[in-house]
């Protein structure tokens, strides 16, 4: 297991090779990239902040929680700071598996997880010149601040208004 | 006792600092501490229960703080 | 979109950057690689033959299907032929979309698909020098020969006995 | 009519060959050919109703061909 924040391009290659291994059949990964809108608004780019010794320390923990659940220790999530530009990556998930159905599981767990629990926080900064915080699943000016959204985002088919 | 309580975010931009300093009881808990940071940061319009953590992790309303706890108010998160 | 058997390695990072685009935020990819065990018995490499005209029908197929229910053309998949060594990769899918949630069904929709449906045979060489056609979701010896599985796979946990 | 029925992967090795040739009439339907290949190649074990191809797409029991049509056996697959 591997995970942290990064400051550089997350290579998805690489990750991959992390996880791969003779003994898995099954390779699942998950990446988050920068897109052009968000609620129709013309995007430049999104600078991620972190709450980093936090940010760190609940990724490993969702790798944990996560190996413990689906059987698996070959699992990597990098999640890139600072200002990505359109179609950077700004997450990646990669696990691997014997079976290919907990490989899946286990990826899309992760990135739920992640997204409900990983103090990390996007301004996104529009083509108008203006910036704006987004909160996940909230339209803009709507919502209710500060709510951890329900334990288990598996299945679920939530609309994102960023980035995934 | 006094913390300084870290912010984040929209947090730190409407507070114009990534830190508030407050003076609480000494076996103060976290909601003491949230309501402490809402009459010195009042710009900071915090929701009816923010999400707080102590040492990295998040922490409920009663946990108790001691001066040598590192504490934050979580803005809602948008990893990913 | 774009599909087809392949005759060298598979770039999993190429692929990815295939289906990447400022439109979408989320980005999946699935990866079979060759295992070392089945049922136990150490293996070598195997070695995957299509009825190629056939093969790359059904997997056009599949992605104009994948297209029609989860709205996105930005989908690659690709199957390797002939020999495979120990770790290397056998299919990759890739799915981009703007919503986490179906490019994650779309995957997996995909591999499921194509495991029932595409022809493609896999001879494993075992560590002792024999050989073995293999048939999905069969112990050795074991089942109904010749029977396509349900149509649906999404959301099965079927144990695989061979790669993924 | 004759035809050449493709064979693949464990029906080839049984075969001993990568196709069968078999005589049909000539308004044949495809569990006519199948009946021809289990007498023409009697190592080839074939399932009660195995899986046949013609021109690339399955093609159910019932389906008719014709001397130009492309007719393949299809074992169990077993890509990914």
């Amino acid at each position: 297991m591997r995970t942290g924040l990064v400051g550089t391009p997350i290579d998805i290659a690489a990750i991959a090779a992390d996880v791969a291994s003779p003994a898995n059949g099954a390779l699942s990964l998950f990446v988050g990239t920068v897109r052009d809108t968000n609620d129709g608004r013309p995007v430049d780019g999104i600078e991620y902040n972190a709450y980093a010794p936090m940010a760190e320390r609940e990724l490993a923990e969702i790798a944990r929680e996560a190996a413990a659940q689906f059987g698996t220790t070959h699992i990597v999530i990098e999640h890139r700071t600072g200002y990505l530009a359109l179609g950077e990556a700004s997450v990646a998930i990669a696990v691997a598996h014997p079976r290919r159905a907990n490989a899946m599981d286990a990826t899309r767990w992760i990135i739920e997880a992640l997204k409900q629990r990983v103090p990390i926080w996007k301004l996104e900064h529009y083509t108008d010149g203006t910036r704006q915080w987004v909160e996940h699943g909230r339209g803009q000016g709507a919502g209710r601040p500060g709510v951890v959204r329900g334990a288990e985002g598996r299945g679920s088919s939530d609309r994102e208004v960023t980035d995934a | 006792m006094q913390l300084d309580v870290l912010l984040f975010a929209s947090y730190a931009d409407a507070a114009g600092a990534t830190s508030v300093r407050v003076s609480v009881s000494d076996d103060a808990r976290v909601s003491e501490v949230v309501q402490a940071v809402r009459t010195a940061a009042p710009a900071v319009h915090l929701p009816a229960r923010p999400l707080v953590a102590v040492n990295h992790r998040y922490a409920g309303a009663d946990v108790r703080v001691t001066p040598s706890d590192e504490v934050a108010l979580i803005p809602p998160v948008a990893g990913g």
